[in-house]
């Protein structure tokens, strides 16, 4: 899988994830997102799933661990655009009420102003 | 039975993508939905990840079997450890419930399993191994449509 | 040795796709490149349709085993029939020989098997079955490159 | 896989493959490729290999096979755009003679005049 970890102005972090995430793949990418939350004080994490093909209860576990890590510096997490089937893992694990539709341009915009529109 | 595959490997974790794309390519015959398949995907990538993860404990010279047949439109896969088996079953079906919250594991694996499979069947013996069975019938009119 | 895998399945036409996509996910380990990837499908699709179409003569019950390892940059794959055997297995080699003519059978199938391993075995008994067992180096370049 | 069978003006024929051809799959489409030459007194049967991602000798079977019903009506074969290893099939098993690379407009393009410009 590919993936990739961008800081935007107003302590965006966006991670756009490609092809499979799977327990194999979190171990390897972990590291690298959480370095960017640690040093970045990130206050909105964004899980661009748009072109993730496929994810099962591993990528949970990495959504969770970094929503912990991100709780030390209070920020938030969005997942954006999962498929029918991550929709429902998510879903079944309480995280539904993080989903989003949007461009991640429109994200981009939008965190420019004040960003808390995403948790009303 | 109108088709049958067996697929052995070592319990590591760059083998989950295999035992996803063989029940994959063996499932295309039935022309399944998109969801269908992903569906079954995310059920044997839990199942081979847990017997990589609490099955061997990441001792990778485990063997994991998959077995799949398919009669009709219904699909049945097997995922089979010879690793330490589940002490109690009905605690490791219950919603976040893990045994390895230090590897970030999120307790998830069986409820998505369950919830995805039509049916779905946990056999366990302490010290001998797990075997988890499923099946998923795939939707007829889809069969025809694409 | 690095990594292990074996795929066992009906002697199904439909079936030739999983074995090529089992070996083709199993080798994506070693990063190689377009060629070495479809080259290595070619052989063990011959491989696969020989069991087929010469091993079993088309009965769909007869079994076909694909085992593949992995040593360093190497692959090694053994595709294994329980079927008729090869009465002379010399004869079998050559370019253009078949016993199969009338099902379009191009007699070219060891032909390109030979060209595109670097190492080729047929071990044949008549009456018990054939294994083919082919290695391929993965050009170690590319394998850092990518 | 998928495959479409057109007949163009001159009695040219192209035959379109996409995805896997091999021994399942050329027992799926033989009869329909046979079916065009015979009824069409087929002058050139060009097989469009372009998006063809894979083939084994079952396709050398399937292009031997239609050379042999072409003969009857005296036609020729072009094999259009192999990858690298379809064209060391194709060597090994003396075709590479009909191999050909053009875009499949240029073929239809020339075959409207004397298309005997493709064995020369
Ligand atoms: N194949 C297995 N072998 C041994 N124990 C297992 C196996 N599969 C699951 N378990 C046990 O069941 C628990 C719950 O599994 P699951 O719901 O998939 O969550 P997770 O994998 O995230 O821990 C695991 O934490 C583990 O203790
Ligand atoms: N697995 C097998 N079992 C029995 N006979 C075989 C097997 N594989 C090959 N053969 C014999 O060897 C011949 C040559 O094989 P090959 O070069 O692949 O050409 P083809 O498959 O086009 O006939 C076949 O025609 C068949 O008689």
């Amino acid at each position: 899988m590919n993936f990739n970890v961008t800081m935007y102005p107003n302590q965006l972090l966006i991670v756009k994830l490609y092809g499979e995430l799977d327990h194999h793949q979190t171990e390897k990418i972990r590291g690298d997102i959480s370095n960017a939350i640690l040093q970045g004080d990130v206050r909105l994490l964004v899980w661009n799933l748009e072109h993730l093909q496929f994810m099962d209860s591993a990528g949970i576990g990495l959504v969770l661990g970094r929503m912990r890590e991100l709780r030390a510096v209070d920020g938030e997490t969005m997942l954006l655009n999962p498929s029918p089937t991550m929709q429902k893992i998510f879903q079944f694990s309480g995280l539904s009420k993080f989903i989003c539709f949007a461009t991640e341009e429109q994200v981009i915009l939008r965190s420019k102003g004040d960003f808390q529109w995403i948790t009303k | 039975m109108d088709n049958e595959m067996t697929l052995t490997f070592l319990a590591r974790s760059e083998n989950e993508s295999l035992a996803r794309i063989a029940v994959t390519s063996f499932m295309a015959q039935l022309d399944p939905t998109v969801e269908e398949l992903s569906e079954c995907k995310t059920i044997v990538s839990e199942a081979v990840s847990n017997a990589i993860i609490h099955g061997y404990a990441n001792n990778p010279n485990g063997m994991i079997t998959v077995h799949a047949t398919r009669f009709g439109a219904e699909i049945s896969v097997a995922i089979k450890d010879e690793g330490c088996g589940i002490a109690n079953i009905e605690q490791a079906r219950e919603p976040l419930y893990t045994t390895k919250p230090e590897l970030e594991r999120s307790g998830m694996g069986f409820t998505i399993m369950e919830s995805f499979a039509d049916f779905l069947q946990i056999e366990s013996t302490l010290g001998e191994g797990t075997i988890i069975t499923f099946t998923k019938q795939i939707s007829p009119l889809q069969a025809f449509v694409t």
